[in-house]
């Protein structure tokens, strides 16, 4: 979470693609939208690391897309629009790729969503007790 | 003269689209869902738009990291379905409404408005998946599109205010088209939703509902939402309903709400929409 | 803080940078274009800004038809000089700002800009024409620049009004950044000229130094100027000078003239060209 | 010249590029954007005609550009930023471009420049007569 100073930094689970993560994200996210042609999405599954060494993206970046790491690759400048289309080429749903930067299981957030998906309560500042003690013209 | 006779607000949710696309819409099981927009496909048939000026963002398809338009405006002729990763939706073609679209842009930047001119594009779910929603499937769209794209992806996106000032010039650039033309504006995305890190999930149904019922009269409330307040309150892309307060503000003061449909979960989001009827489109001094 | 401490208004025609790139701006007859650099020069070796935000408009270099921005704001690393049908310039690359280049954008979206974010982009003579008059012939470019690309290319360009309230949002945004930062901001385009039809050629002196009179303290009267007015007195590429007012909303009330420089003609162009340096930097009270 | 309507309709020897002539000139000005690539360059002047025909253009837009008549291309809604990348790649100047349209020869176009360019006296409406007996607050 990269969001020192900036009036979203104490939301919890949450990384806002500002202009700080989309500078550091550029070329991953270049290199994820390369995959909306069939093409490219072939030459990527037939050979990875192959075809990450053609973007200028960082080792680290390489090694989250390789390990389909989502959260590694959010923190590394990924934004989830862009991030998708390589869970797609994967066959995987939207729903299945999100879970896994949860704790749960890709079911148990599918049964989350199912009983009306996570509640706000508690969710808003990354210290819940301090939120929910401020006055309301505050809580924002 | 050109007119805005209704709004219509939706969720632009990619699963729906690839429902209707495998022919699941009719499942039983996704009636809870689909059955929301029986009514809307009624009411469409008798409404008959000549023209959607259909307000979405476009989800890194069009757009890539090179140039990121805050509002992009569709003056083309056609638009074609992209492949969003998976091959293109099989849905006709969006055919334009070029005359319209650049007599709009042209009103909206003397109005002081920074558009994006847009003249070849290829259209993501945010605008085909509203499209299957309220036509259903169809051999062709039965009108003319104007798409107009909204940056909701990088942070900042427009404000509710700017938002909202932006559907207010449009009507005025519709009212002074010489065509008779039945005009409609759609406004598109959420409701809550959070699609990454370890709060993905989010709903907060409580706000979205509310949201509704402000949204018909309250409307400059729901324009002082911060972006902030959005991604704490709905999620990270519960932002995209900024685009409802385009069509809202393209709509007289006085609408009637005249059906709502609102179920949890589609996907990872909440889903909502509803129609504005203009009770009575000749009085200039009822702007939003 | 970063603060503006001046602005510089001139003509990018590409003839200019054709000659410098020749070796030829030190010949004696084109010592009346050049020797109206000569103060400019010095003035920048001792100003030293670190940051130049750049207005000038793309001549159908970085966007064709099929996306056109009104305003594009520069976020990138860095912009290689385009190849505009004869080979690129042989100039630097050109390195941008892009921490302050977002936090300008993301303030303007704020205050009801609707920016297009551009990440990655090559630019053209409007902007490294300039460059080369004000800096010379350098190994590097000694500041960075956040370019500023206005639509002045298809009809309707952003209006005057528009244009100095843009140039007064970047002040405020300027201020608000936390880094000591000397800023300055360049109006670039025109003066009088129209590249087609029988009334190609069209110079008119007298508007244009009206124009340069005007601007230091009667901007307002020149902000209400339209399209079609500048096309009629001054040629269909005279709106270019709307991208001077920018410059203009940018600074004090209060600005000294301390240069100027007119000549006729360069190619097909009235060349122009003028520094002002605010009075008083403090003074909130005293924006434009 | 297509200006019915526009409040611009009325000045002499004036093409102004709207959304209309955009409209209509669309793929000639995408062909024209084409010839900032060296290897286009090439293609396009060794064979003008099998260039042009790979173009989504109307036969007299074709016929405009192989015999680089200007004024039918701007007619035909080229833009002047555009169509210079034809003359550009003729290695013609901007000022010889531009002089094709007018009823100068280039060297006079280009002696009228050096005298101060050509006036707005008499070029500010097409029938500057009326014009000038207009009252000043009429004349925008
Ligand atoms: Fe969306
Ligand atoms: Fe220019």
């Amino acid at each position: 979470m990269n969001n020192n100073n900036k009036p979203y930094r104490n939301i919890p689970g949450t990384t806002v693609f500002d202009g700080e993560m989309a500078r550091i994200g550029f070329h991953l996210n270049q290199f994820c939208m390369s995959l909306m042609k069939e093409a490219n999405r072939k030459t990527f599954k037939q050979n990875e690391r192959a075809y990450l060494d053609k973007w200028r993206m960082t080792e680290a970046q390489k090694s989250a897309v390789l390990a389909r790491d989502f959260n590694q690759l959010i923190a590394l400048g990924g934004n989830i629009y862009y991030l998708v289309k390589i869970s797609s080429s994967d066959g995987l749903s939207v729903a299945a790729a999100v879970s896994t930067m949860t704790n749960l299981t890709t079911e148990e957030y599918i049964e989350m969503m199912r009983c009306g998906g996570r509640s706000p309560e508690g969710n808003r500042f990354i210290d819940a007790k301090q939120y929910e003690d401020k006055k309301p013209e505050e809580k924002q | 003269m050109a007119k805005i006779t209704s709004g219509l607000g939706t969720s632009h949710i990619p699963l729906l689209g690839y429902m209707v696309d495998k022919g699941e819409s009719h499942l039983e099981k996704w009636a809870p869902i689909f059955d929301g927009y029986t009514f809307t496909k009624k009411w469409i048939r008798e409404q008959k738009p000549d023209v959607v000026i259909l307000v979405y963002n476009d989800h890194a398809t069009s757009f890539d990291m090179k140039v990121i338009p805050t509002f992009a405006i569709g003056c083309g002729e056609e638009y074609h379905p992209a492949d969003e990763g998976y091959g293109a939706r099989p849905v006709p073609v969006v055919k334009g409404s070029p005359i319209l679209a650049w007599h709009i842009t042209a009103s909206l930047i003397k109005q002081g408005f920074d558009m994006t001119i847009v003249n070849e594009m290829d259209v993501d779910h945010g605008l085909t998946v509203p499209l299957s929603m309220v036509f259903g499937e169809v051999e062709e769209w039965p009108c003319q599109v104007i798409p107009l794209a909204v940056n909701t992806v990088v942070y900042p996106s427009p404000t509710g205010e700017r938002c909202l000032a932006l559907g207010n010039a449009i009507r005025t650039a519709v009212e002074q088209f010489p065509e008779d033309l039945n005009v409609q504006v759609w406004g598109t995305g959420g409701m809550s939703h959070q699609l990454l890190g370890e709060r993905a999930g989010l709903i907060n149904q409580a706000w979205d509902l509310a949201f509704m019922d402000d949204l018909k009269s309250d409307y400059k409330k729901l324009a002082a939402i911060s972006q902030v307040e959005y991604i704490r309150e709905s999620g990270t892309e519960g932002c995209e309903m900024v685009m409802w307060l385009i069509m809202r503000g393209a709509l007289n003061h006085q609408v009637n709400e005249i059906h709502r449909h609102y179920h949890v979960p589609v996907s990872n989001t909440a889903l909502g929409h509803l129609i504005y009827e203009n009770t009575d489109t000749m009085n200039l001094e009822d702007k939003p």
